[in-house]
């Protein structure tokens, strides 16, 4: 028996899909939050890791901080495609968003084979152990928002649910948000 | 009033007996009263006693009160209960007063190791003596600075009602002034690996004399 | 933006394949179904380790019939075990995910979740889960045996089993992951998936406590997400966060972990308190009392319950003067629990009430909860926790809050919405057997275990009578013992009952308890889409007894003409602007 | 819904202030950090989180509670990190 369908309802007026990403972020946030909490726990505790933290490579992470908000851009200006209705437009504009995603990437294993190879791992000192955590966490976060990027651009393409535009932005900009914190945190104490 | 409480071996177990017992009286009375509301208001308003439910409206101030006045009760009860509970806490765990007998403990998996200062009466020094047994005079206060050699442990002795977790990487102190001679057990009350459960050590406490004779023939202090 | 692709399409066209009806289905009615029968086939197995562990305790040394001779090690596993399948594979399915699922789209009056399919990964992700904390037990090197808090050096050291800790870390962790997505599937539908006209203050408190509970399990659990990624780097990478030598800190492991902890237990207990609430209004034909003063005290509540975590280590080696802030800061958190209790009393107070099963459990939850309250105030308060931290007073206070919260109350849940889930009703004499024995042997098992707490006995021993001060305790031990036999053993008429009510059970209406809000207002068991037309709610939730009404209930979505006498019927709520 | 959307040319003038900030940061960063160097470099931090919350995320045009939501997540972590100076940063009794 095959129910009535009801109207697809949306009692406020932000559309369900980006209620459920903004408290995705939330927990997003208390995961991060959690981490750098952590983190600056132990930085107040041994004022001494400037030091170490200056062997970071401080032009690779403001090139990266670059690199994200430049992304950040391409990724509004995709939502705005989608919200004009330029299909192609927005795709192009996430792949772009994707390759920025990429960039970065490209840039942190440099920085963690350059980092590696001077004997800087994780076991190498808490520092270091914190510096793999925080990054490495967060370059998950990236590799799955390039994944995400991607998938909503090959969609998009076909001017399918371009509502997802504006969610994986929105997702693309909060990685971009942590990002603006980790660099002072980790490159520029120094 | 509260039950099955082990001896009263040591200063400031009275005060945290009577603590209980305070909190037993004003729990015990909101418990009692409480349990008796919800089970008269099953008997009393019963469907044959009463066929039709009152009707009551929206929740305006008159009816918050019926709940709120009650809940402010509770609240002054347990500003009570904390400014007790804060009195009893600073006199036990926020000072450790110099102790007239000053021993070192190391807890490390499955047994705790004690030192005296030895015959050049300060702690950390070569001529420290180990023990196996913590031996203490009766009367006395006694200020145990405790560290872990492995996981998280726990100084625990029921009849001095006192118990101090040790985690590793700090040196943490506790005192207490045993009041009675006679044997206990010092039993570590955090899960600490395979042998948890027999981890246990004797303490002696003896009267002053007796622990004097003692430590001088042993070299335990100066 | 076009509404198109923003609003999400109706569920489609019912699944027709089996696989997609029973196994992968995005129905949050199969999905319920799924996690409470996960959750009661983990109770049963949290159950039999509790029966080996506590034979051991009462006749230490002595082969435990269907186990044999409980090692020290096997004993420490046994303990973290049961705790870990309690908390996260027991009271969270059953509680959150299983009624969540049942009835937030029932309640709200929409067909399904707003997103199905992230429903039913969040299904199988903690499916997965639960076959890695069952395969923890046969990790190489033995099971976990640090105990359900996981407390490092312990943990971080390579004694307890090489791999047994990480496995129970990754079920954890996907664990966490399943709720979270499940979380994020209660919020968005009842904020935005509401039927026409419901406002936020018309929802079922059910509802309230489930988004409450949703946010604060979300927002508690991020750290401790955080704090397992380091204690795995700490066991494999060779990392020191928590190892005094390399400069970490294992209390950090400890704060991360009851910062979540603690919210984790109300996170329990707001379902449990909305399932008795449903249930009192319905059995007392009363309106629920104070509705808007619950709701303002569970959040109230809600947000204390961020900064009260310490108070599980008054005594683990923290700054003692943290203990002031944290003790004043839990026994402030007793007093909305206690509004919500007085509020809950307040219902039946002048009500009409019938007696039946699921009220009787709701009773049975309230009166046994009370006292795990009260204990609570001992723990909490820091100068009395001197003495009981890690004692079996603590095992005891929290069998009494956890207990009524994860096994009465989801029974009072189960047989008040069996009907509403199957179509039939449950037999009320084996459901009163059912609940006499349970509630007699739980409380054979677990007041001994105050007085064992007294007497001085400390947590997670082998062998009480390896200490002297605890030899004469010997025979509380025993009692307690058979108490929990007598408790597994007393769960028996229940899956009696559930299994032959479910085939033969008499036939149960649409709404057998003549309740008011919505998920009563469609067929039993409900079809897929669950209403046939489209729902308009016009008044609160608990509308009962409304004077001049010759029905003692008037549904939420009831049109305003059909009530006898005619005349609108006074909402005892706001009248929600549409 | 698509006029709340500033036009293009507006997105493109935030993302040149932030990559301003960025360079304001750089150049706080080569004095020696000094506590004022710090909060400045954070104060900067937060600038450029705000606009990207702000403008790109359009939280400005976002209801109350859409806020509530993301300052509330960042109020826990306040919480856990107020409650846990004092054991891990001050560390009494450490070794």
């Amino acid at each position: 028996m095959q129910a009535h369908a009801t109207v697809a309802r949306e009692s406020t007026s932000v559309p369900t899909g980006r209620v459920g990403v903004w408290w995705f972020l939330a927990s997003e946030i208390a995961i991060f939050g959690g981490a750098v909490a952590c983190y600056v726990l132990f930085r107040a505790r041994y004022p001494d890791w400037a030091d170490q933290a200056a062997r970071t490579l401080g032009w690779a992470g403001a090139f990266n901080t670059a690199v994200l908000l430049t992304s950040s851009l391409s990724a509004v200006l995709a939502h705005h495609a989608a919200v004009r209705g330029e299909a192609v437009r927005a795709s192009h504009m996430l792949r772009w968003t994707a390759v920025g995603g990429l960039v970065f990437l490209a840039v942190k294993v440099y920085e963690y084979a350059h980092e590696i190879s001077a004997g800087l791992v994780p076991a190498q000192s808490l520092f270091w152990s914190f510096y793999y955590l925080l990054t490495g966490l967060h370059a998950l976060h990236v590799t799955a928002g390039i994944v995400a990027l991607l998938a909503v651009a090959a969609s998009a393409r076909r001017g399918h649910a371009l509502g997802r535009v504006e969610l994986v932005a929105l997702y693309w900009h909060f990685v971009d948000v942590v990002w603006i914190f980790l660099f002072p945190l980790l490159y520029l104490s120094s | 009033m509260p039950h099955h409480l082990p001896e009263v071996a040591s200063t400031f177990a009275p005060a945290i007996d009577g603590h209980i017992a305070l909190i037993y009286v004003v729990c015990g009375v909101w418990l009692a009263a409480a349990e008796i509301a919800l089970f008269w208001a099953l008997f009393r308003y019963r469907r044959g006693a009463s066929p039709r439910a009152a009707w009551m409206p929206a929740d305006g101030a008159r009816q918050a009160a019926w709940v709120l006045v009650p809940a402010a009760a509770v609240l002054g009860f347990d500003l009570f209960i904390e400014w007790d509970s804060a009195r009893v806490w600073a006199h036990v765990k926020e000072r450790t007063p110099r102790g007239n007998v000053e021993v070192r403990m190391t807890a490390r998996q499955f047994g705790f190791d004690f030192h005296y200062p030895g015959p050049d009466g300060r702690l950390g020094t070569t001529d420290d003596v180990a023990s196996r047994e913590l031996r203490v005079p009766a009367g006395r206060i006694v200020r145990l600075e405790m560290e872990s050699a492995d996981v998280v442990h726990a100084f625990y002795v029921p009849e001095l009602r006192l118990k101090q977790d040790i985690v590793p990487g700090r040196r943490i102190a506790a005192w207490f002034e045993p009041t009675r001679p006679g044997r206990y057990t010092i039993a570590c009350a955090e899960l600490c690996g395979v042998a948890h459960s027999l981890m246990q050590a004797p303490l002696l406490v003896e009267p002053v004399e007796a622990w004097r004779r003692w430590a001088t023939q042993t070299g335990a202090i100066r | 933006m076009g509404d198109a692709d923003g609003g999400h399409p109706m569920s489609g066209p019912a699944p027709t394949s089996f696989w997609r009806r029973y196994v992968f289905s995005t129905d949050h009615k199969v999905i319920a179904k799924q996690y409470l029968f996960t959750g009661v086939a983990m109770a049963f197995v949290g159950g039999l380790l509790a029966y080996v562990f506590r034979s051991q305790l009462a006749w230490p040394g002595e082969p435990v019939p269907g186990w044999g001779p409980v090692g020290l090690d096997e004993y420490n596993a046994l303990v973290t075990l049961h705790g870990m399948i309690m908390v996260f594979w027991v009271a969270m399915p059953v509680l959150v995910a299983g009624f969540g699922n049942l009835l937030i789209p029932l309640m709200v009056g929409t067909d399904d979740m707003a997103f199905p399919r992230l429903n039913m990964l969040s299904f199988w992700i903690f499916f997965l889960s639960t076959l890695l904390v069952v395969a923890s037990f046969f990790a190489p090197g033995g099971p976990p045996g640090t105990g359900w808090t996981l407390y490092p050096p312990l943990s971080t050291s390579g004694m307890p089993g090489a791999w047994g800790v990480d496995v129970l870390v990754l079920a954890v962790a996907l664990e966490f992951a399943a709720f979270l997505m499940g979380g994020i599937n209660f919020l968005t539908t009842a904020i935005n998936k509401r039927a026409r006209g419901m406002g936020m203050w018309d929802l079922p408190l059910f509802v309230w406590e489930e988004i409450i509970a949703s946010i604060v399990f979300m927002l508690s659990v991020g750290p401790l997400i955080a704090g397992a990624l380091m204690l795995l780097a700490d066991r494999h990478f060779g990392t020191g966060f928590y190892d005094p030598r390399a400069g970490g800190d294992p209390l950090l492991f400890q704060h991360l972990f009851w910062f979540f902890g603690h919210p984790e237990v109300y996170v329990l207990l707001l379902p449990a308190l909305g399932i008795v609430a449903e249930i009192f209004c319905a059995g007392a034909r009363k309106t629920l009392f104070g509705y808007r003063t619950i709701v303002w005290a569970t959040i109230v509540a809600g947000l204390l319950s961020f900064i009260v975590w310490a108070h599980h280590q008054f005594v683990a080696g923290i700054d003692p003067r943290l203990a002031a802030p944290f003790s004043l800061t839990t026994i402030l958190i007793s007093v909305p629990f206690s509004i919500t209790i007085f509020a809950l009393i307040a219902t039946l107070w002048g009500g009409s009430i019938r007696f039946s099963l699921p009220l009787a459990w709701a009773v049975a939850m309230v009166a046994e909860f009370l006292l795990g309250g009260v204990t609570g105030i001992v723990n909490g308060s820091a100068a009395a926790d001197i003495y009981v931290h890690d004692s079996y007073f603590v095992v005891a206070h929290f069998h009494y809050t956890l207990v009524p919260i994860a096994l009465f109350a989801p029974l009072a849940g189960f047989y008040f919405w069996f009907p509403k889930m199957t179509g039939r009703m449950l037999d009320a004499r084996l459901g009163l057997l059912h609940l006499v024995a349970t509630v007699v042997f739980f409380n054979v098992t677990f007041l001994p275990q105050f007085a064992l707490g007294m007497m001085g006995m400390h947590r997670r021993i082998a062998n009480p009578a390896a200490f002297e001060f605890l030899r004469e305790g010997m025979p509380l031990q025993e009692l307690s013992t058979v108490g929990v036999i007598g408790l597994l053993v007393s769960q028996a008429p229940f899956v009696v009952n559930l299994v032959w009510s479910w085939l033969r059970g008499p036939v149960a209406g649409a709404n057998p308890w003549r309740a008011t809000t919505l998920d009563w207002q469609c067929p039993s068991p409900p079809p897929h889409g669950n209403f046939e037309r489209e729902v308009v709610v016009r008044r609160g939730p608990y509308v009962y007894s409304p004077p001049g009404s010759a029905e003692d209930f008037v549904p939420q979505d009831a049109p305003d003409a059909e009530r006898a006498g005619g005349g609108a019927v006074p909402s005892p709520l706001v009248q929600p602007a549409e | 819904m698509s006029d709340a959307h500033p036009s293009d040319r507006f997105a493109v003038l935030v993302w040149a202030a932030l990559l301003a900030a960025l360079l304001g940061s750089l150049a706080l960063g080569a004095f020696v950090p000094t506590t004022m160097v710090v909060v400045w470099v954070f104060a900067v931090a937060v600038l450029k989180a705000g606009l990207v919350l702000y403008q790109y995320m359009h939280l400005k045009h976002e209801p109350r509670w859409v806020r509530l939501v993301v300052f509330g997540s960042l109020a826990v972590v306040a919480a856990l990190l107020a409650g846990t100076i004092d054991d891990i940063v001050v560390a009494p009794g450490r070794l």
